[in-house]
């Protein structure tokens, strides 16, 4: 185990896996320029800069993926994947179905998502939801630095397109990494605390909000079980299944917007298939249906705060009336 | 499956033209009973795709898009298995699951076929990167037409491809419309291939109608990727001379400019041409009957086969 | 009232609207040659080819209505937006925000959407769950002629961008029109069918299926209610949760796919502000995560059929277990 | 608001970019402090922003992107008003939503401004539409960087534009870098007005740290667009001596260029030239303290700006 932040994780699994397997490669918009160590170890065939340009970006990668290459790309900030639609969703998403089977497009397409950077909706919008609406794509969004290398090697050994995710307001935060090679398998959540009386279900950054609720409610006699998704696709519906049945009440927290959320996903899937060990009705936590703003004390409002979910739960727990009504502000 | 590299002679090309015709003209006729759904066809750019697949040795990797029925048939596609996946059945290239569209062969060499207009563009950098990187033979060729070079995509295409150096012959089908819109009321210019100067591309334009003038200017033009590892343009003028997506009547399209195409509609020329190079009438005629009968061969193929089982619905999504 | 079918009903209301209000144009693809009467009518500045390019289609149809044009951009099919994106999205979607709402961008993106043609996933991809999860945007998907003229003309007067989507499945579909001037309220939802032991919340041509559905349930004594939700985004939450507390049951059906799809919010909205009057779990009955094949029977077992909705309403009733499992598969 | 139009001569040019210079050096600083988000200077850019700004009529509609203090102070905005949106304060041009990034002040004609590269590309095309359609006075400015140009939109809109007969003028700050990647890094040629070319487009290049050379080019390229009722293309070359987005060390930039564009450095230039021309240095001093009081001022105001009540969050999104 070494410490290290999330952007290094990643750095780490890049170098491995490229150790690793020849066939892998890394391009974008300033990628050569910014990992200066990959482009020195690997040379400039491997780890190339290319013109600002989404869509050639991931389509090149679509191409290169279906005949030997592995390509990682970064298309920098989710918003500017909005020129990358086509060749992510119908190309890589559809070509393998299409084709019957005669192309698989393993390749990865790396995101930052989230506020905390202060610097407005066009390089501050989660869209995790739409990858994971539109078929043929895996998406993952870790929430520590030791998911962030290993989700990251798991993906580019998948032999499918994943679309990877990483908050913007945990790059900074270190935590425990394990050493070599490490891989996080898709599709598989992570139960971060356990706990009887609520499952607070969560990704990304909203995973350490979650956390921070649980230790608020622990002092009021309440126990939260926190459950980090990771992958929003495969969704593990298992693990949120078997938590809610646990506990009978379910709260998902994430900062994209509401509608048509990973919220509305998960909320959807335990009220269909957990009904029955429901103590009361789920709630969402989720960003407001609006552009992030720039102005900081907006964007710090975005996200739901741990006071926020843990006031939530007390309302759950009280029982009374409707929680979504009360909490959709957040 | 083999793949098409060998027309030994002028007759040889007549023959892959006549076939791509006989085979598109039956699809519309099976689409006007309702056995088929509308599909796209390339009436009149016969000599484009032939030329071109005539000029193409067996390790090229060739993207296309909708309009590719001929590109796959010049290339060796067996009839049946082409006509039962327009039918969608199990037995096409795709399992029925793309339909006339977007028939892709591996084994052909016929790629990664999008009808997402603009698609091949996006795809064949990546293509081409891979052959670059992994020293693969071949090289990559992308047939594209003139409304795909409308889309931005043609921009980030060919500027990557100039400044990677990436091995891809652009081949355009300027058949003059974009669904229902001419070209004239898309581009200023009269030809795609003046886009190719900007990115130091080097271009040709070749008459798209003239079978054996395409097949030597994209032998031409391959050699030129061949040897500078860099991509080239050609363009093949040319003409639509059915409708966007049958059934299409045609009303929009002036008479006398589809008049004057179809006076040198490709196989009317390559005809003409083999009657004067001494060819006999009733040769041309044998060999007309015996390509409708593999045409009848395929279609009846198409229809005995099956429809794909429900479960393919949700197969071949994930690896 | 006459007769036409929705293809007739969007030309009435796109002659009406332009007769009304001279900023009104129409441009994209095709236009002008497919909509030869209104070129005749309007001239050639108002109904305009355009070259093939989705992006600038919509870019352009941003910029002209914040300085006073009303566009109505015709992007063809649903798929095809994934190169429009970012003017949708980024733009239409998040200036007026953005810009502390000094600008405002009246206009229309209509697309077809849905199976019906047999011509495979690059045409048929139901994409209105997206615009419904990205802010500033409205979204509507009419389920009859009526609908689609009276949608079709308050989108066009509405301030805000709206995405029209025709399901092509019933653009042959015909029915009573009312003449003249006919706006149907965006946000209101229309309850097409009264009944007492569940809602059946659907939307585009999956409303026709739920009717059907209900006529079957009907003959066994069940009484469905159905309701058409037409808007998207605003959803017209009072409506669906009027209709869940009286009947205690709901089943969502269309044909998108189903993870974070419109069912999935709808489900969640339930559960979340209905979960006392709820005498089962909520079941979504919707299109496969998986792209659309164009191969005729597998395009036809893609949507919920009828069968497989009074099916899943049996089963519901019966109280056995749990039904989205069951459903999953439809 | 009074949109500046009005810069008598040269002092008043030079004026202009000394306030650019100081407003973006203070903005370096304040950011440094940790007092606003990070921000993208155009420092080593202030001849083209200027030079461009006093071409234009009040009439004029801008369109610009991330990198946009420069073209916001040239028309006039107040330092203020622009320094409370980069601190996102409630009194900022867009009430702090926007930030520094994508500041819109329609008072002013600069309208839409959109961070994504490429956006003001993507609108102006519309915007311009509006112009002719509903014969409104002035044509549409759209100012871009070389990174845009690489986009596909950028294709897709000087098409549009050259088919359409829009009044644009396109100016391509070409400032060599796109982020941390330089300009040869992505594309062949040397110059993006190359590409004008294809769409049949007038196109103009200009020393980009000639504060006169830009007003000159851009008043006959406007002059041109007014009167064809067609797009042109400027090309200014220039250099941007920061990095892309502070902080940024800049660890990555050839250091001989570097050095070589400083010489360059439009108010260096601008200063010697009023020096030879006989101006005086205590003068020029002063109005460097003048300009300085005004940032500060501009802080001042800034600062003691509330910051958006919570309500914002939701405000604003639908009309
Ligand atoms: C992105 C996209 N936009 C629109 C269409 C609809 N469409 C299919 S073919 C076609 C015309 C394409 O013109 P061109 O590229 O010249 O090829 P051609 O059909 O003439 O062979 C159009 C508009 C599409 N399939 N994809
Ligand atoms: C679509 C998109 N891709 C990438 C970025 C990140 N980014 C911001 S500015 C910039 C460089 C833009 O280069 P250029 O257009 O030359 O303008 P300059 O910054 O040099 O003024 C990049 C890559 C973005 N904002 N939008
Ligand atoms: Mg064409
Ligand atoms: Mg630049």
């Amino acid at each position: 185990m070494s410490i290290m932040t999330s952007q290094q994780a990643l750095a780490d699994a890049l170098a491995i896996e490229m150790r690793r397997d020849p066939s892998v490669l890394m391009f974008g918009e300033g990628v050569a320029t910014k990992r200066a160590e990959l482009l020195a170890e690997f040379g400039a065939g491997r780890v190339r800069n290319t013109p600002l340009a989404e869509g050639i970006i991931a389509g090149t990668a679509v191409g290169a993926s279906a005949f030997g290459l592995r390509p990682v790309i970064d298309l920098l900030f989710a918003p500017f994947m909005c020129f990358a639609m086509d060749e992510l969703v119908n190309s890589a998403g559809k070509l393998r179905f299409l084709s019957g089977g005669q192309f698989s497009f393993p390749l990865v397409a790396m995101a930052m998502t989230g506020g905390g950077w202060g610097i407005g909706p066009h390089h501050n919008h989660n869209l995790e939801a739409w990858f994971a609406h539109a078929p043929g794509l895996k998406v993952v969004m870790p929430s520590t630095p030791a998911d962030a290398k290993g989700l990251l090697a798991a993906a580019i050994r998948d032999d499918n397109p994943v679309l990877f995710f990483s908050d913007i307001g945990l790059a900074f935060a270190s935590g425990e990494v394990p050493e070599g090679e490490h891989c996080v398998p898709l599709g598989k959540a992570a139960l971060r605390r356990p706990g009887g009386d609520v499952s607070l279900v969560s990704y990304g950054k909203c995973v350490d909000t979650c956390l921070a609720a649980a230790e608020t409610l622990a002092t009021q006699g309440v126990s939260a079980e926190v459950l980090d998704l990771r992958s929003l696709k495969p969704l593990d519906e298992q693990a949120i299944l078997a938590s809610v049945r646990r506990t009978g009440r379910l709260v998902v927290v994430h900062e994209a917007s509401r509608t048509c959320g990973v919220g509305a996903e998960v909320a959807a899937l335990a009220s269909e298939a957990a009904f029955d060990s429901l103590r009361a009705p789920p709630c969402r936590l989720t960003g407001p249906d609006a552009p992030a703003a720039a102005s900081f004390p907006l964007e710090q409002a975005f996200a739901p705060s741990a006071a926020a979910v843990a006031a939530a739960v007390g309302r759950m727990l009280e029982g009374g009336g409707t929680v979504a009504d009360a909490a959709a502000v957040a | 499956m083999k793949i098409d590299t060998d027309y030994p002679d002028a007759l040889a090309l007549h023959e892959a033209m006549q076939l791509i015709r006989s085979y598109e003209e039956r699809m519309t006729a099976i689409q006007a009973e309702g056995a088929a759904a509308g599909t796209c066809t390339a009436v009149g750019q016969e000599a484009a795709a032939v030329g071109v697949m005539a000029a193409l040795g067996r390790d090229e990797r060739i993207l296309t898009n909708h309009r590719s029925a001929g590109h796959l048939l010049a290339r060796g596609a067996d009839p049946g298995r082409l006509m039962a996946e327009a039918m969608g059945r199990a037995t096409g290239y795709c399992k029925g699951k793309s339909g006339s569209l977007h028939v892709s062969a591996a084994e052909l060499g016929v790629v990664l076929t999008s009808t997402i207009v603009g698609g091949e563009l996006s795809l064949a950098t990546g293509v081409a990167l891979a052959h670059k990187q992994l020293g693969l033979p071949g090289v990559v060729v992308c047939i594209f037409g003139d409304g795909a070079a409308c889309e931005g995509v043609f921009h980030e295409s060919l500027n990557l491809a100039a400044v990677w150096s990436l091995p891809i012959l652009y081949v355009c089908e300027n058949n003059q419309w974009q669904a229902f819109v001419h070209r004239r009321e898309t581009m200023v210019g009269e030809r795609v291939a003046e886009w190719a100067t900007g990115y130091r591309i080097g271009s040709a334009v070749v008459d798209g109608n003239d079978v054996h003038a395409v097949r030597a200017a994209a032998a031409a033009a391959l050699a030129e990727v061949r040897c500078s590892g860099r991509p080239f343009l050609l363009e093949a003028e040319t003409y639509r001379l059915r409708g966007h997506f049958e059934p299409d009547d045609q009303a929009y399209v002036d008479a006398a400019e589809l008049a004057a195409w179809r006076d040198r509609d490709p196989l009317g020329r390559s005809r003409r041409a083999l009657l004067a190079a001494g060819h006999d009438a009733r040769a041309l005629a044998e060999l007309e009957t015996a390509v409708e009968r593999r045409i009848d061969q395929a279609q009846a193929f198409a229809l005995a086969s099956p429809y794909p089982e429900l479960a393919e619905l949700t197969r071949d999504v994930f690896a």
